[in-house]
């Protein structure tokens, strides 16, 4: 039987990358999908949690996090396509009007 | 409606009623707010017929709950020392109003500002609780920030930064110091109280008192200005108009001394003692340094300003010679330098509506073009350096007499002051007054109009008065000034043994070995040679005599 | 926990309820409007809020109702309900007229910030972190669209698309803190945490600090607290006025109550050690926020600034973590939120059309060409200062005496230092204002009803907070009694 | 010495207490408040309304004034004298002028032998003047002015004689120290009277700064400044009084010395001379009753008005005598140099008040106030017969264009002889028993250096003063040529005083014969205490005594006829001046005094005041306020550098925050 410490590895290494992918990337999508890909890291461990804990909150909390990363996925299209129609570029280097 | 309070709000009464006077309406708004503070003044005067003579504690107390959960209340009172520098608050605002009739941009808020500025004041002298007088010391800020700040000079702008900035540096941590003193009180049970009058029996230990008094010390010696704080003084009164440099030098100054002797003092008597020599050695500094440096002043304003160092360096000392003499000499001189500074300040506003200059060079043989603003402006100065029969000798006098008393050396080199005072208000006085008619503007100068003279006429007054005859005011302030002197004592001894006096200070040591004072009628065997100075609390310990003191302390309080 | 069919509390609920009606309402409404009536949806919207406050206020004192474990609706989650409300009825009063010359999706603006204020009454009553979470989102999407609701203006997509992003990174962030205390407790109620972690030996357990920590990091970043804000100023200077006034009152409010609710309840016993990290964290945030502020020229970025320093004053009083100083949170928030919005009810009203966030030169003159805008712009900015007449006094006292009676004097007096450093830059806005001479081409902006009475109410609120604190002061310390410990 | 009846030597304050009580009705006692009243009426009326009187007005209610307040003083004076000795003590309480804690000052007036003799030479010589002074001003503009300025000068110099307590001395004692500012800068409109104004009330202020340190001593030693209590008191504290305290000196000689020093200050003896020749910027009249007869003497009186703490400080008393030598013997030297006629006689002022501090310093009081008395007149003589004199020559000061005006104006010129007899201490004139009194009383004290520079002195003084009569009055006119027809003598208004002080310069050295024992010293015995050397007076040598310094005043006068008139020695002055080339500059020079004063004074104040203030408030202080704000301008720029704008760095600062953070909670605990 998998041990918990092996989840909870893999969810921490899963998060990492998000961060590290949310830190160097230049795209907007590409920041985006690296959250999305932290968030997901973070239902792993509410599943392993879950499992190890014999409650089934984890699972129900799982499915909170989904539903509000859908909203956040919608929203944040609908914001980068505004600003990419604008600036026509997606490229977060080149944004930085506001400043100072 | 209480006495104190009325006249504390009733310059705010009078603002409510200007705002709703449209703004063409010069005159009316002119005599509107004169009168306000005149009836202020009228109104401020039953203060001093009503006022109890011999009493020293708190009279027409009025307390009302403000914030109960945190202890503070809305508690004024007065006594003798709060009296007279309320009564010159509402005495000087009148008289500023009159004298700024010429003000035409925006005279609607200029009236505003200055009744509002009144309230502050007389809140600050009146308030008895810690809060409400931090509420009331803050609140002038504001007005006196936009008079220097809207109808100032040329530098404005930085002159009334510099004087908020450097205010609120000092009173912010007064806050702390005064929230910390609540919560002490707090913690030793009974809940946190900002009621002054309780927390002056509070027993805060002397580690704590030493940080303590330091906050408060540093608010009120900027205030004041003590020595190294005082470079915003003179840029202020440079740049604030006529009416704004008064009112500042006049009673603004004193909200410093002031603090010192009502909360500082009673509060924190073990670090008072610590501190004195430091804050005496400032205040000395102060004195030379202030009369010294405005011999050289090229500006009518800055000369005047660097003066009020000199002269509020005098009242410091006096306070910190914690006797009566001193003590009372520091409170009639706050009262005489806001008289006769005030002058000297409405004087040089009169002479620059004139001649839009303020630089003494741009003056010179004044006395025959306009003699009477010349005789007027002798006679200030007069009064200003002290000259006997009139106002600033008798205090000037006692400060010395009191310092002497306790700190010879001390009192030794603030007699030098008198010397510097006198250098460098007559060289001004000369090179305004005297000497040909150099410049050919001077030379048409008209003469003080009557409103000028009706401005001037009553501070002349109180100037000769006080000189000739200053008993109604020492009579009325001397209960307060000895409750002061026994409260700092009496929760001095509590704590640490009698201050004796080392050897070293060779002068007051021995002479206060041998003046047993016999009375006239008893006279008693003299000492020997050597000589033992019994010194009972730090305060007396320190005094030539002290025998006389409690001697006639004893007798005074059977009477 | 085992899930019975738990009949809702409806009694509870209400005050949710009627604002979600009210939202949907507004939606549908604009749909059967013509453009020139749009304007009744702001009143449909305002009318909601003053039905539920008035809801509120009557049930203000009853007692604790729980709904389904995981909302608690208490006197603390009424009185920060009331201040979401009062913050989002003024902010729909100053934006009247700029949306109405906006001219599109009007419907939209007011469902949005409707729905934001759910989310924040969400967060305040919240008993689970998950609902924490939940309102935190329901929050902050809204949000993220409002900030980029002119579409046109480049500078508020880019402040859009920062907020998004940073934002959505920082609640991973908390999520996973979230994830770890569950894993450490078994459930993410509050008071099971609290039980949990009653006996200081649960703290060791290395799960509970990383989940804590990540979920203090998560609220930090919502609070802008000094390493995690500096998205803040970007974001407030790239919106839309009306929505920074929003933002910079509500989401602080919300956060804030968060903050309390979490400390509070689950970590009321803060073990000595996590002190420093929070105490070196206020005086970042103070002394960022106050010197940055320092050298701005657009009034917008140096409010958002302030907002920052505001935070820091607020941190001081969470390190105090007495129940006085929670109430001292409380107290301050209302008068914060008056003085925002008011200052930026002036902003708005001198905003001209398509012009970038105004410069301070731009109000120069300003005191005698508008005597009323200028006055009371510059009692908000007394209140800011922290100078006595103004309920900012009072706040910053109340703060101050909590954190004195903590004995944390030291940062009390770098909080004393810092304010005096923020007096430069509000006062030198009431220099621009009063003492220097107007520029010419200043067009007289009209001054609509709806800005003249967010401006009266804010200034006759700060004066009376000022002057007669003791009643909002009482019901701040009754709504930390009832939820505390 | 005088064998003074020492029994009733001093008053004992109680005796007299018990006597006022007895006879109280009407008593000359309420009367004294009118000697110093008169003149305060007269300064009122004439500075409010002079401008409107006119000038006949003026001058009669300022001479009525101190007409009116000589004719009191004589009444007291007449009335004191057939009062016992011992009971010549009266003294009136005005009102409590400062009370608080312990300090207690009344306002009140004490006349006694010392004080009355005082009043009448102020009102005496001060009516001549004033009746002078309206020929002198008569074409002066602010003519009101001037006479309200003297009679305020009387005022405040009659309460300084008459006052009871030392506070109201002060007041009196600085009061004439603003009237000799007034009137020195009454021709304003020269900036040299103005600086000279200045300069005297400066300098005078120096020695009130120390006097003022005397009275705080006096007080926190006895607790009270009243006369009586105070010498009551030293009586009883003898012994520790004396005991060596600070420094090595006893309370008691810091109380005189401090007390000295205002002395020096306001009667211009050495160091704080140098106000009293700028002081002849004045008008004449001014300097005659202020910088000669009056003022300058309050010095005096206040020595000898403390003698009772001046025995007891024999150090003190050496102190006194000393200074008074050597400010004798030095201003002689330089008068005998000085070409400004009033200038002469300045230093001769200086030289006689140091005679008079020699008298006072040897433990000869009396003879000191004799001195006084007399001065008064033939000085004042002198003053006013110069002025006389610049008045003829339309304000020509200069002696050496001046000369032959004896046939002129006979009546300045016989009268001014006079003077100059009666100042150098020739056999009949006053000068004659005052001056010599001094120096015998020095030489019986044993004070044989004091005896010899005095003596010195004496022939200086013939010398000096034998050159003015002799350049001013004889040989031949060498002035502005079309003034010389019109040389007119004195007018009867100015002519008059010179006459009748001409009389007083004789006859008043009448009172003090015998030496010591005059009616005069009599008369102040009961009031000044005798104490010092006062060993058996060898009577066998007054006589020779006298003749001896007779005989050197006479040389004097010879030296100087020789050199200024006879025609033998005519260019003798020019040889001897060539040769002593370099002493003869510095003494011209009046030793540089005045220039040390401005480059190590005066200057150096100036300098350091200036670097004080650019240096220390604007760099240092405003330097670091500025810098401060510069400082914090300078971290607002930083901070918004590192606002890039980029999404980038602020992941970065969250991430740089969450490590530290918690790297802190998993390590740092």
């Amino acid at each position: 039987m998998v041990p918990l410490w092996a989840y909870l590895l893999l969810s921490g290494f899963l998060f990492i990358v998000g961060v590290v992918g949310v830190a160097t990337r230049r795209n907007a999508l590409i920041i985006f999908m690296s959250i999305e890909l932290m968030l997901n890291a973070v239902n792993l461990t509410f599943v392993a949690f879950s499992r190890f804990l014999h409650s089934l909150d984890g699972h129900v909390f799982v499915f909170f996090v989904m539903t509000v990363a859908a909203a956040e996925v919608v929203v944040g299209l609908a914001i980068i396509i505004a600003l990419f129609r604008n600036m026509e570029t997606v490229n977060v280097d080149e944004i930085h009007l506001l400043k100072g | 409606m209480p006495l104190l309070s009325l006249i504390t709000f009733l310059p705010v009464v009078g603002t409510l009623g200007l705002l709703i006077i449209p703004r063409r309406r010069r005159n009316l708004i002119f005599w509107g707010a004169l009168g306000t503070s005149v009836l202020t003044f009228l109104v401020s005067l039953r203060l001093y017929t009503g006022f109890e003579l011999g009493v020293g504690e708190m009279q027409f107390v009025e307390a009302a709950a403000w914030i109960p959960s945190l202890g503070i209340q809305y508690k004024l009172g007065v006594d003798g020392i709060s009296l007279f520098l309320v009564l010159l608050t509402t005495f000087l605002t009148p008289l500023t109003i009159l004298a700024s009739s010429g003000i035409k941009h925006r005279m609607k808020e200029y009236m505003v500002a200055m009744l509002l500025l009144e309230t502050g004041m007389i809140g600050v002298f009146l308030a008895l609780d810690l809060v409400l007088f931090y509420v009331f010391w803050e609140g002038t800020l504001i007005p006196m920030y936009f008079i220097i700040g809207i109808w100032g000079g040329p530098r404005r702008i930085y002159a009334t930064m510099k004087f908020v900035l450097y205010t609120m540096a000092g009173s912010l941590l007064m806050l702390v110091a005064i929230i910390a003193v609540a919560w002490l009180h707090g913690r030793a049970g009974g809940g946190p109280t900002f009621d002054l009058t309780v927390l002056m029996n509070a027993e805060i230990p002397p580690a704590i008192q030493f940080w303590l008094f330091l906050a408060f010390a540093l608010a009120f010696a900027i205030k004041v200005p003590l020595f190294p704080f005082h470079t915003w003084l003179p840029d202020v009164h440079v740049e604030a108009p006529t009416a704004g440099s008064v009112l500042l030098a006049g009673v603004l100054l004193k909200m410093g001394t002031y603090g010192f002797l009502r909360f500082a003092l009673p509060l924190f008597p073990q670090a008072t003692v610590t501190f004195l020599p430091w804050i005496s050695g400032l205040a000395l500094v102060g004195i030379i340094y202030g009369a010294w440096v405005a011999m050289v002043q090229p500006d009518l304003k800055s000369l005047v300003a660097y003066s009020s160092v000199s002269h509020l360096g005098f009242v410091v000392l006096g306070i910190f010679a914690l006797n009566g003499e001193g003590i009372a000499g520091s409170v009639l001189q706050m009262v005489n330098h806001g008289l006769s500074t005030g002058a000297l300040f409405l004087l040089v506003g009169m002479i620059y509506e004139r001649r839009h200059s303020r630089m003494i060079t741009d003056f010179g043989g004044l006395f025959r073009v306009v003699p009477v603003f010349a005789g007027m402006f002798l006679l200030v100065a007069l009064s200003s350096i002290g000259l006997p029969g009139l106002n600033g000798f008798v205090g000037e006098f006692l400060i010395l007499l009191g310092t002497f008393r306790v700190h010879p050396v001390y009192g030794i080199v603030a007699v030098t002051g008198i010397i510097w005072a006198a250098w460098y208000m007559l060289a001004m006085i000369r090179r305004v007054l005297f000497g040909p008619v150099i410049h050919q503007e001077n030379a048409g100068l008209s003469d003080l109009n009557w409103t000028e003279r009706i401005v001037l006429i009553p501070i002349i007054i109180l100037i000769v008065w006080i000189g000739v005859y200053p008993t109604p005011f020492l009579r009325r302030m001397e209960a307060s000034v000895e409750r002061v002197i026994v409260q700092v004592e009496r929760r001095q001894s509590v704590h640490s043994s009698g201050f004796t006096v080392q050897g070293k200070r060779a002068m007051n040591a021995e002479t206060s070995s041998m003046n047993h004072k016999p009375s006239i009628m008893n006279p008693s065997p003299a000492h020997g040679s050597e000589f033992v100075v019994h010194g009972r609390g730090a305060i007396h310990g320190l005094s030539m005599n002290p025998e006389l003191s409690t001697l006639n302390r004893e007798a005074r309080r059977q009477r | 926990m085992s899930v019975t069919g738990t009949q809702l509390d409806w009694g509870g609920m209400a005050p949710f309820l009627l604002l979600t009606a009210t939202a949907l309402g507004t939606l549908l409404l604009d749909l059967f409007l013509s453009p020139r009536h749009r304007v009744r949806l702001a009143y449909l919207g305002l009318t909601g809020l003053l039905i539920t406050m008035a809801l509120l206020v009557h049930g203000f004192g009853g007692q604790e109702r729980v709904v389904a474990e995981m909302l608690i609706v208490d006197d603390f989650s009424r009185f920060f309900h009331l201040v979401f409300l009062l913050i989002a009825a003024l902010t729909i009063l100053v934006s009247v007229k700029s949306v109405e010359q906006e001219g599109t999706h009007q419907g939209e603006y007011y469902t949005l910030v409707l729905f934001a204020t759910l989310g924040m009454m969400v967060m305040a009553s919240a008993a689970d972190l998950i609902m924490v979470f939940l309102g935190l989102e329901a929050l902050s999407i809204p949000l993220y669209i409002l900030s980029g609701f002119l579409r046109g203006d480049v500078r508020s997509n880019e402040s859009a698309l920062k907020y998004l992003l940073l934002g959505a990174f920082a609640s991973a962030f908390l999520l996973y803190g979230i994830a770890f205390l569950y894993g450490a407790v078994g459930s993410t109620r509050l008071k099971s945490i609290a039980a949990h972690l009653g006996h200081g030996a649960a703290w060791e357990n290395p799960l509970v600090f990383l989940g804590v920590g990540l979920l203090l990091v998560g609220l930090a970043f919502k609070v802008a607290a000094v390493p995690f804000h500096m998205w803040l100023p970007d974001v407030y200077e790239g919106a839309p006025t009306p929505v920074t006034a929003f933002m910079i009152a509500g989401t602080k409010a919300a956060a804030f109550s968060a903050l309390l609710r979490v400390f509070g309840t689950a970590l009321s016993p803060l073990p000595p050690e996590w002190i420093p990290p929070l105490w070196v964290v206020a005086l970042l945030t103070m002394g960022v926020g106050n010197i940055a502020a320092l050298t701005q020229q657009s009034i917008k970025r140096m409010l958002a600034y302030s907002s920052i320093a505001h935070a820091g004053y607020l941190l001081v009083a969470v390190v105090a973590g007495t129940s006085r100083g929670f109430s001292s949170i409380l107290f301050y928030l209302v008068v914060y939120a008056f003085m925002n919005l008011g200052a930026f009810a002036v902003i708005i009203a001198l905003a001209r059309q398509g012009e970038e966030s105004p410069t301070l030169s731009s109000y120069a003159g300003l005191g005698f060409r508008h005597p009323v805008l200028a006055f009371s712009m510059a009692v908000f900015m007394f209140s800011l200062a922290g100078l006595p007449p103004t309920g900012g006094f009072m706040g910053k006292f109340y703060i101050f005496s909590a954190a004195v009676e903590a004995d944390y004097v030291g940062l009390v007096i770098i909080a004393v230092v810092c304010s005096l450093i923020s007096v430069f830059f509000y006062l030198r806005v009431v220099v621009v204002m009063y003492m220097e001479e107007p520029r010419e081409g200043h067009s007289s902006p009209v001054l609509s009803p709806a800005i003249l009475v967010t401006l009266f109410l804010a200034t006759a609120a700060i004066l009376q907070l000022g002057l007669l604190p003791a009643g909002v002061w009482d019901l701040a310390v009754r709504s930390v009694q009832s939820f505390w410990g | 010495m005088v064998h003074g009846n020492s029994q009733n030597r001093f008053y004992l304050l109680s005796v007299n207490r018990e006597l006022r009580t007895v006879n109280e009705g009407f008593s000359m006692e309420n009367l004294i408040w009118l000697v110093p009243t008169f003149p305060l009426a007269g300064f009122l009326v004439n500075i409010f309304l002079g401008r409107r009187l006119a000038r006949l007005w003026v001058s009669w209610v300022a001479c009525g004034a101190m007409g009116i307040s000589f004719g009191v003083s004589l009444g007291l004076f007449f009335h004191l004298i057939n009062l016992a000795p011992h009971l010549r003590h009266l003294e009136q309480e005005l009102f409590t002028w400062i009370r608080i804690a312990d300090f207690k000052a009344a306002a009140g007036f004490l006349l006694d032998p010392l004080s009355a003799v005082m009043i009448l030479v102020v009102t005496g010589v001060g009516f001549l003047i004033h009746v002078y002074s309206i020929g002198y001003m008569g074409e002066d503009r602010d003519f009101a002015r001037f006479f309200a300025y003297l009679n305020l000068f009387a005022f405040f110099m009659l309460l300084l004689v008459l006052a009871n307590n030392y506070l109201l001395l002060f007041v009196g004692w600085e009061g004439v120290g603003l009237c000799s500012y007034l009137l020195i800068g009454f021709w304003f409109e020269r900036p040299a009277a103005a600086s000279a104004a200045q300069k005297a009330f400066v300098v005078n202020r120096v020695g009130d700064a120390g006097f003022l340190l005397g009275l705080f001593l006096i007080w926190t030693t006895f607790g009270t400044l009243q006369y009586g209590e105070v010498f009551h008191q030293a009586e009883g504290l003898h012994g520790v009084l004396t005991a060596p305290a600070g420094g090595g000196l006893s309370v008691v000689t810091w109380i005189t010395l401090a007390l000295f020093i205002g002395a020096i200050g306001k009667s211009a003896q050495l160091p704080l001379y140098v106000w009293l020749p700028d002081a002849m910027e004045g008008p004449t009249p001014v300097s005659a009753l202020i910088h000669a007869a009056t003022m300058v003497t309050a010095g005096i009186y206040m020595v000898a008005r403390s003698s009772p703490l001046y025995t007891l400080a024999p150090f003190s008393l050496a102190v006194v005598a000393w200074v008074g030598a050597l400010t004798a013997i030095f201003a002689a030297t330089i008068a005998c140099v000085q070409n400004d006629i009033k200038r002469v006689i300045a230093y001769s002022t200086i030289s006689q008040l140091g005679y008079m501090f020699l008298g006072v310093g040897v433990g000869a009081f009396a003879s000191g106030i004799f001195h006084l008395y007399t001065h008064a007149a033939f000085k004042a003589l002198l003053f006013l017969g110069a002025g006389a004199v610049i008045h003829a020559l339309h304000h020509e000061q200069d002696i050496q264009r001046m000369g032959g005006l004896r046939p002129h104006m006979r009546v300045t010129a016989y009268t001014f002889a006079v003077g100059a007899l009666a100042n150098a201490g020739i056999f009949p004139f006053a000068g004659f028993w005052s001056k010599d009194e001094i120096l015998f009383a020095a030489f019986n004290g044993g004070f044989y250096v004091l005896w010899f520079l005095g003596l010195a002195g004496a022939f200086l003084t013939g010398f000096y003063m034998a050159r003015l009569y002799f350049l001013t009055f004889e040989g031949e006119y060498r002035g502005d040529p079309h003034h010389a027809h019109d040389i007119h003598d004195a007018p009867p208004t100015m002519g008059i005083p010179l006459i009748v002080l001409a009389v007083c310069s004789v006859v008043a050295g009448f009172v003090g014969i015998p030496p010591e024992q005059g009616p005069f010293h009599q008369f102040l015995a009961p009031v000044l205490h005798h104490g010092g050397a006062a060993q058996a007076a060898a009577h066998g040598l007054a006589v020779p005594m006298a003749v001896l310094s007779l005989l050197v005043a006479g040389a004097g006068i010879g030296v100087g006829y020789l050199f200024y008139v006879s025609v033998s020695w005519r260019n003798v002055p020019e040889i001897w001046a060539a040769r002593l080339q370099g002493l003869y500059r510095v003494v011209y020079h009046k030793y540089y005094v005045d220039e040390f004063y401005q480059d190590w004074v005066v200057g150096p104040l100036d300098r350091l005041a200036f670097f004080l203030w650019r240096g220390f408030d604007v760099a240092v202080v405003d330097g670091a306020v500025n810098g401060v704000a510069r400082l914090m301008e300078m971290g607002s720029w930083g901070l918004r550098r590192i606002q890039t704008g980029v999404v980038f760095n602020y992941v970065l600062s969250i991430l740089v925050g969450v490590v530290i953070f918690l790297g802190y909670l998993v390590w740092g605990r």
